[in-house]
């Protein structure tokens, strides 16, 4: 058969066990994830169901809480992805362009090690050291920034800084990805033309590195925006997140309609955000580009 | 660069380290410490370390979480690349479907596809077990493997392999002389962090495992009510101590092996 | 390129070696502690909170060479996952569950939980009668939740750093205290506390927009949400928090880690819960979790549960009368237990979604 | 050795036709270039020939056996790429043993055929060099040697030297027309740069549009062009239009302003032609001669042994080649006389 068709057959069949595996478990997971958003409270323990009612929607909406909450995430989310990228990129290129080559692997992995604790017990040891007479706050009483006996612990902040923590390694390794692929002569080509460091970051590297970056964007977004242990255990009074509100409803009280309907709203908001993410970074690449 | 630029950036790069591993120097710090809560007042003793190999349940549950992590994380390198490799045959309009559907298990939020994946498996009568954990796991870290692994591929120059074809090669010697080395840092990357991801999958793990069966996320996360001994730090610090053990191994063996292979 | 390959190659044996045989272990039976091996012995699954007295070495392991049997424990984080966990494939599996005074209305309701043989229960007769003959736990003439231990959800502080007497729940209210205060993440305390705080007439039923307003203003001084000892115990012994509700067991762990700290029952009367055993339906083995729930609640049990680190009131009379006058203290039970003691009792789904939302909207505010 | 023969390949992709019936032979040991301008299918012709595309249409034959059908890595071909296609975790002595590992050869027999093919393409000692650390013409003869040590029947090259600089391109067409008939192998060479096809091929196929415009040995299809595209693509041609007349027994062309006899091939009085007259054609002298037609010179472009004059034909732009000496003497704005050899005015009727 025709050189193509002869390609497809194999493409799909090296696919198959992936998309078979996301298939039984991630998109039938997410057709029952819609069915229960329209189930009224709990499927009983012999999967009797009490009956269908949309009003799990309509509660999102009647009281402001979510949408307050979902904003209140998106922002949260929005904040450390960026600081992420901002840390990232810098550390990413060290790795990849100025640290010896042999090195490579080494640095990589080391940004990997705290994940082989728990993420609950780096959780604690940043409090430890976001703690009043803390190591931060006392830095901070010796800088005479702030004092010492206060500490930002149980805040937004605080929330937030724990987040950058966990999510940063997501972040350096897809940029990583990325910018270990572009071939070194393309930047002495762009300095040789006079671009300084930041043109050349603008026109070459930073178009290169959209790949990773957007993968980066996906992978630290999405788990932070809908995260719900940080938030409870840093998060102090008013740190609660919309992952919180999903939580309270499978955990705290058990209706799984409601919880499964704030899940499928969170999922479409989300899902429209990283849509106008990929729009936004394609139409900056282009613009860069000059296509 | 110029010589002011680079050395910047090896400022900022060292920097972030001492951001990452400050925390990791707490827990180690910890560790060592009598006192339960709180850093003061710090008295030495190895208490916990010892607390950790007699009574805690901790090491037979990291074991089990380290053996998870292995096997989920090799399975899924084996289907990611292979998956990835297949998509660059595809044509572009299947590859528009196929590119969301492998990231729908990062964009559901974990609590709720764990909870639908159990009632799944009571549907198809496995319920509760090592399998559906395992499969639990390998669905919601595969995208990370697809994710790297199909980034090696955006804009890699194919030529050499047709330069293998041309001399002779049938497409696998093709993949493991040629597509194989070129996809390894993709690869390496989708692993590394699929063992990490799956390490810490605590919804995934917590609704599917068997009952009575606990994975370290479990058994850290159920100790919400009574609090954590400094076992757990004494734990942590082993594994990091052994995980910068592997690593560096296996740079000063990557090294000194191409030597050998180079 | 070719050393990265190496590196792949060794990295996966290395991981290998050190973890003994991976051998296929996605189905491999492994040696973690209470894995559900039927060989021929009797086995008990119980579902608890972890490291909650039933799995201490004078709880589990008692039980098991007393019976000759091997006890499973299956830990929940919270009382709404252990009953997903029977409504989700845990019917037929699990034996005894660990139902605190609000939910065992709502495990009956649903339908998971059977009756209790107390005929069989030889400890049954000497237990405390308020918490035996608690109004969820004997429906219509069965007995269907065995109390094991109770507490109150009071009022502590610190008295180094709360100088002047506190009597009432108002002080969670004066300004004095704003950014000092711990609260218990959970709507049910938050919001009969707050009725006591009015005074309604009965806690369980308050006006909820009045208990609203004051909630939102309570929230405005609070500074940690605690939902658990840990939780607490750090910003209390950092000195962020300096007053708020606890568990009784929590003031006994402060002081037991040398934290001075006061623990009162103010007027308005306190929350009070009790946990108790109850029988899941169709458990694998009746007989065996009846011995349990009569292990738990006897002498020889209740005492090292009353006396030891983490101590809890017992609940069986003969304990109690035994406990010296500083056991009596470190429960906080000393002279007498607490008087005004309303005690958490099951809400119907309806009120329980409403004053879950009322929290929700307070702590989004 | 062996040697290949191509029947009416047709190809295309989607609705664009991309080869049109192309069909040539190659004699045992000859070097044949497929020369035209980018885009006009001669790579796609190799990749048919080397098995990396098929055919809607036509047939390849090597020594007569049919292998249109056959998969790339059962052809035995050798192939050296525009980019090298090194691989770049190998080192080269790597590289040049792949194809040798692959025929599962002797280990000592590998060593004696890298060496032979090491010592073939002048890198002796280089073999445990990093490919990433080595200039484009070292890395150019790599890739000749690792297509070449497999002993294959036909040798293909795609557009080899473009990336190269101009002094090391130069010294690489004759190394590789030198390798090639030392080794004696059928090669078939594809490139765009007409200097390359002329120094190295035995014979030329010209392909504009996936068509064959001309096949022909170096000096034909140089000097005898048969198409406008044909004469202009080789060397640069002053295409002008002009008119046939006669008068008496000898034919001549009549632009605007300017009239040069011509040997009469075809076409009758009054036809509209294109003349093709290369530069280097034209005498040059500063006084009127013999029915020489009057040149005023615009610029010089000098250009080391050669310069090129341009400058107005009556009222058409031309553009001369002659040596920088008689150069001199034309000064810019000045008049000339030019007039070309019959034999040399090509022309060709509209």
């Amino acid at each position: 058969m025709p050189n193509s068709d002869k390609k497809i057959t194999r493409g799909s069949l090296l696919v198959a066990p992936s998309s078979l595996l996301l298939l039984c478990f991630s998109v039938i997971p997410l057709f029952m994830l819609i069915f229960f958003s329209f189930i009224n409270g709990n499927i009983g323990p012999d999967g009797s169901i009490a009956g269908y009612t949309t009003n799990n929607f309509t509660m999102i909406f009647s009281d402001s809480t979510f949408t307050k909450l979902m904003f209140k995430s998106l922002g949260i989310g929005i904040v450390v992805t960026l600081i992420c990228v901002i840390i990232a990129y810098p550390a990413a290129w060290g790795i990849a362009k100025i640290a010896k080559a042999k090195n490579h692997n080494l640095l990589i992995m080391l940004v990997i090690i705290p994940f082989f604790t728990s993420q609950i017990l780096l959780i604690y040891s940043i409090m430890v050291i976001l703690q009043a007479k803390g190591l931060l706050m006392s830095l901070l009483g010796f800088l005479k920034l702030a004092d010492p006996a206060t500490s930002i612990l149980y805040s937004n902040v605080a929330v937030i800084i724990v987040l950058i923590y966990e999510y940063l390694p997501y972040m350096i390794l897809c940029i990583y990805n990325s910018i270990e692929k572009i071939d070194d002569n393309l930047i002495y080509a762009s300095h040789s033309l006079g671009a300084g460091w930041f043109k050349t970051f603008v026109n070459v590297v930073f178009p290169m590195s959209m790949p990773g970056l957007l993968s980066g964007i996906m992978l630290v977004l999405v788990p932070v925006t809908g995260s719900f242990v940080e938030p409870g255990l840093v998060g102090g009074s008013n740190g609660m997140m919309v992952g919180s509100l999903i939580n309270s409803q499978f955990s705290t009280v058990l209706n799984m309609g409601y919880g499964a309907a704030i899940s499928f709203v969170f999922l479409i908001i989300i899902s429209i955000i990283m849509g106008i993410v990929r729009v936004l970074m394609s139409r900056a690449n282009r613009s860069i580009g000059g296509a | 660069m110029s010589k002011s630029f680079n050395r910047v950036i090896k400022v900022i790069m060292v920097l972030t380290y001492v951001i990452i591993f400050l925390p990791i120097a707490v827990i180690i710090l910890m560790s060592f410490n009598n006192n339960e809560y709180g850093m003061m007042p710090f008295e030495f003793s190895f208490k916990w370390y010892q607390y950790l190999f007699t009574k805690s349940e901790l090491l037979p549950a990291t074991i089990l979480s380290l053996k998870l992590a292995v096997s989920v994380c090799l399975v899924t390198v084996i289907i990611g690349t292979i998956s990835a490799l297949g998509m660059q045959y595809l044509p572009r309009k299947i590859l528009m479907f196929f590119q969301p559907i492998s990231q729908l298990p990062i964009i559901i939020p974990w609590l709720v596809q764990s909870i639908a994946l159990l009632l799944l498996f009571n549907f198809v009568g496995i319920g509760r077990s090592y399998v559906s954990m395992f499969f639990g796991n390998l669905i919601v870290v595969l995208p990370y493997v697809l994710m790297m692994v199909a980034g090696r591929f955006a804009d890699a120059d194919r030529t050499p392999e047709d330069a293998a074809r041309m001399l002779g090669a049938k497409p696998f010697k093709v993949f493991v002389d040629v597509i194989f080395p070129m996809l390894l840092p993709g690869i390496i990357s989708g692993a590394l962090m699929s063992f990490m991801v799956c390490f810490n999958a605590f919804c995934m793990q917590y609704y599917l495992a068997p009952f009575g069966i606990r994975t370290l996320p479990i058994e850290i996360y159920t100790l919400v009510k009574v609090g954590y001994k400094p076992d757990l730090n004494a734990l942590a610090s082993i594994l990091i101590l052994m995980s910068t053990l592997i690593v560096l191994a296996l740079n000063k063996l990557g090294y000194s092996a191409k030597k050998l292979f180079g | 390129m070719k050393k990265s390959a190496t590196i792949l190659l060794a990295l996966t044996t290395a991981a290998a070696l050190m973890l003994t045989a991976c051998s296929g272990s996605s189905n491999s039976s492994t040696k973690a502690s209470g894995s559900s091996g039927d060989t021929g012995e009797k086995t008990l699954v119980v579902a608890n909170w972890k490291g909650y007295g039933s799995d201490a070495d004078y709880g589990a392991p008692a039980f098991e060479k007393l019976y000759n049997c091997k006890v499973v424990h299956q830990y929940f984080t919270s009382e709404d996952e252990m009953l997903t966990m029977l409504q989700t494939g845990g019917m037929g599996k699990i034996d005894v569950i660990l139902p605190n005074s609000t939910y065992i209305k709502t495990a009956y309701d649903e339908g998971l939980i059977q009756p209790i043989d107390t005929s069989k229960l030889t400890n049954y007769k000497n237990l405390n009668d308020t918490w035996k003959n608690f109004s969820d736990a004997n429906i219509d003439g069965k007995t269907y939740a065995v109390p094991w231990t109770w507490g109150t959800t009071s009022l502590g502080y610190n008295p180094d750093i709360v100088k002047d007497k506190i009597t009432s729940w108002s002080s969670l209210w004066d300004p004095k205290y704003a950014g000092k205060i711990g609260f218990f993440d959970d709507y049910e305390t938050a919001i009969m506390t707050t009725a006591l705080y009015l005074k309604e007439p009965d806690p369980m039923k308050p006006d909820l927009d009045k208990v609203k307003d004051s909630l939102l203003q309570l929230k405005k001084n609070t500074k940690v949400l605690w939902s658990s000892y840990d939780d607490y115990l750090k910003p209390y012994a950092a000195n962020e928090i300096a007053i708020g509700n606890m568990w009784t067991g929590t003031a006994t762990q402060l002081t037991k880690a040398k934290h001075s700290v006061a623990y009162i029952t103010p007027d308005e009367g306190t929350i009070g819960w009790g946990d108790f055993w109850s029988i899941a339906k169709n458990a694998p083995d009746y007989d065996l979790a009846l011995k349990w729930v009569d292990f738990m609640t006897g002498e020889q049990f209740q005492t090292a549960f009353a006396t030891g680190d983490n101590a809890h009131c017992p609940v069986n009379n003969l304990v109690t009368d035994k406990l010296t006058t500083d056991q009596k203290k470190d429960l906080w039970i000393y002279p007498s237990t607490p008087s005004k003691i309303y005690i958490e009792q099951a809400l119907d789904t309806q009120t329980r979604q409403a004053w879950l939302n009322v929290w929700n909207t307070i702590k989004a505010s | 050795m062996s040697n290949l023969i191509v029947n009416n390949l047709n190809k295309s992709f989607g609705d664009n036709k991309v080869l049109d019936n192309i069909s040539f032979k190659v004699e045992d040991g000859k070097f044949l270039s497929l020369l035209g301008p980018s885009g006009c299918g001669k790579t796609t012709i190799l990749r048919i020939i080397n098995g990396l595309e098929y055919p809607d249409s036509g047939a390849v034959l090597v020594n007569g056996k049919d292998i249109t059908k056959l998969s790339a890595e059962k052809r035995n071909i050798g192939m050296v790429f525009q980019n090298y296609a090194l691989f770049p975790n190998m080192t080269i002595e790597k590289n040049i043993a792949y194809g040798l590992k692959l025929r599962k050869k002797s280990k000592a027999e590998i060593k004696e055929k890298v060496d032979w093919a090491l010592k073939l393409v002048h890198l002796e000692g280089m073999e445990h060099r990093k490919t990433t650390m080595m200039s484009g013409g070292q890395q150019q003869r790599v890739a000749l040697a690792r297509a070449l040590v497999i002993e294959p029947d036909i040798l293909l090259l795609d557009e080899p030297l473009s990336a190269l600089d101009r002094k090391i391109r130069s010294e690489m067409q004759y190394e590789i027309r030198n390798i090639q008939q030392k080794v004696g192998i059928t090669t078939v060479f594809v490139t765009h740069d007409q200097e390359e096809a002329l120094t190295m091929s035995d014979e030329i196929i010209l392909i504009n549009k996936g068509i064959i415009e001309q096949q022909s040995d170096p000096w034909n299809l140089y000097n005898h062009p048969v198409s406008a595209f044909a004469s202009d693509f080789l060397g640069k041609a002053n295409l002008l239009d002009a008119e046939l007349i006669n008068n008496g027994d000898n034919w001549l062309a009549k632009g605007n302003g300017w009239v040069f006899p011509l040997e009469y091939k075809s076409g009758k009085v009054g036809d509209k032609l294109t003349v093709a007259i290369r530069g280097e054609h034209f005498t040059i002298r500063l006084e009127p001669f013999e029915n020489a037609q009057e040149f005023t010179v615009s610029k010089k472009i000098f250009s080391g042994p050669t310069c090129k004059i341009m400058g107005k034909l009556g009222e058409d732009k031309v553009e001369l080649t002659c040596i920088s000496l008689d150069a001199e003497k034309c000064e810019i704005g000045g008049k000339i006389y030019i007039m070309p050899p019959k034999v040399n005015v090509l022309y060709f009727v509209k």
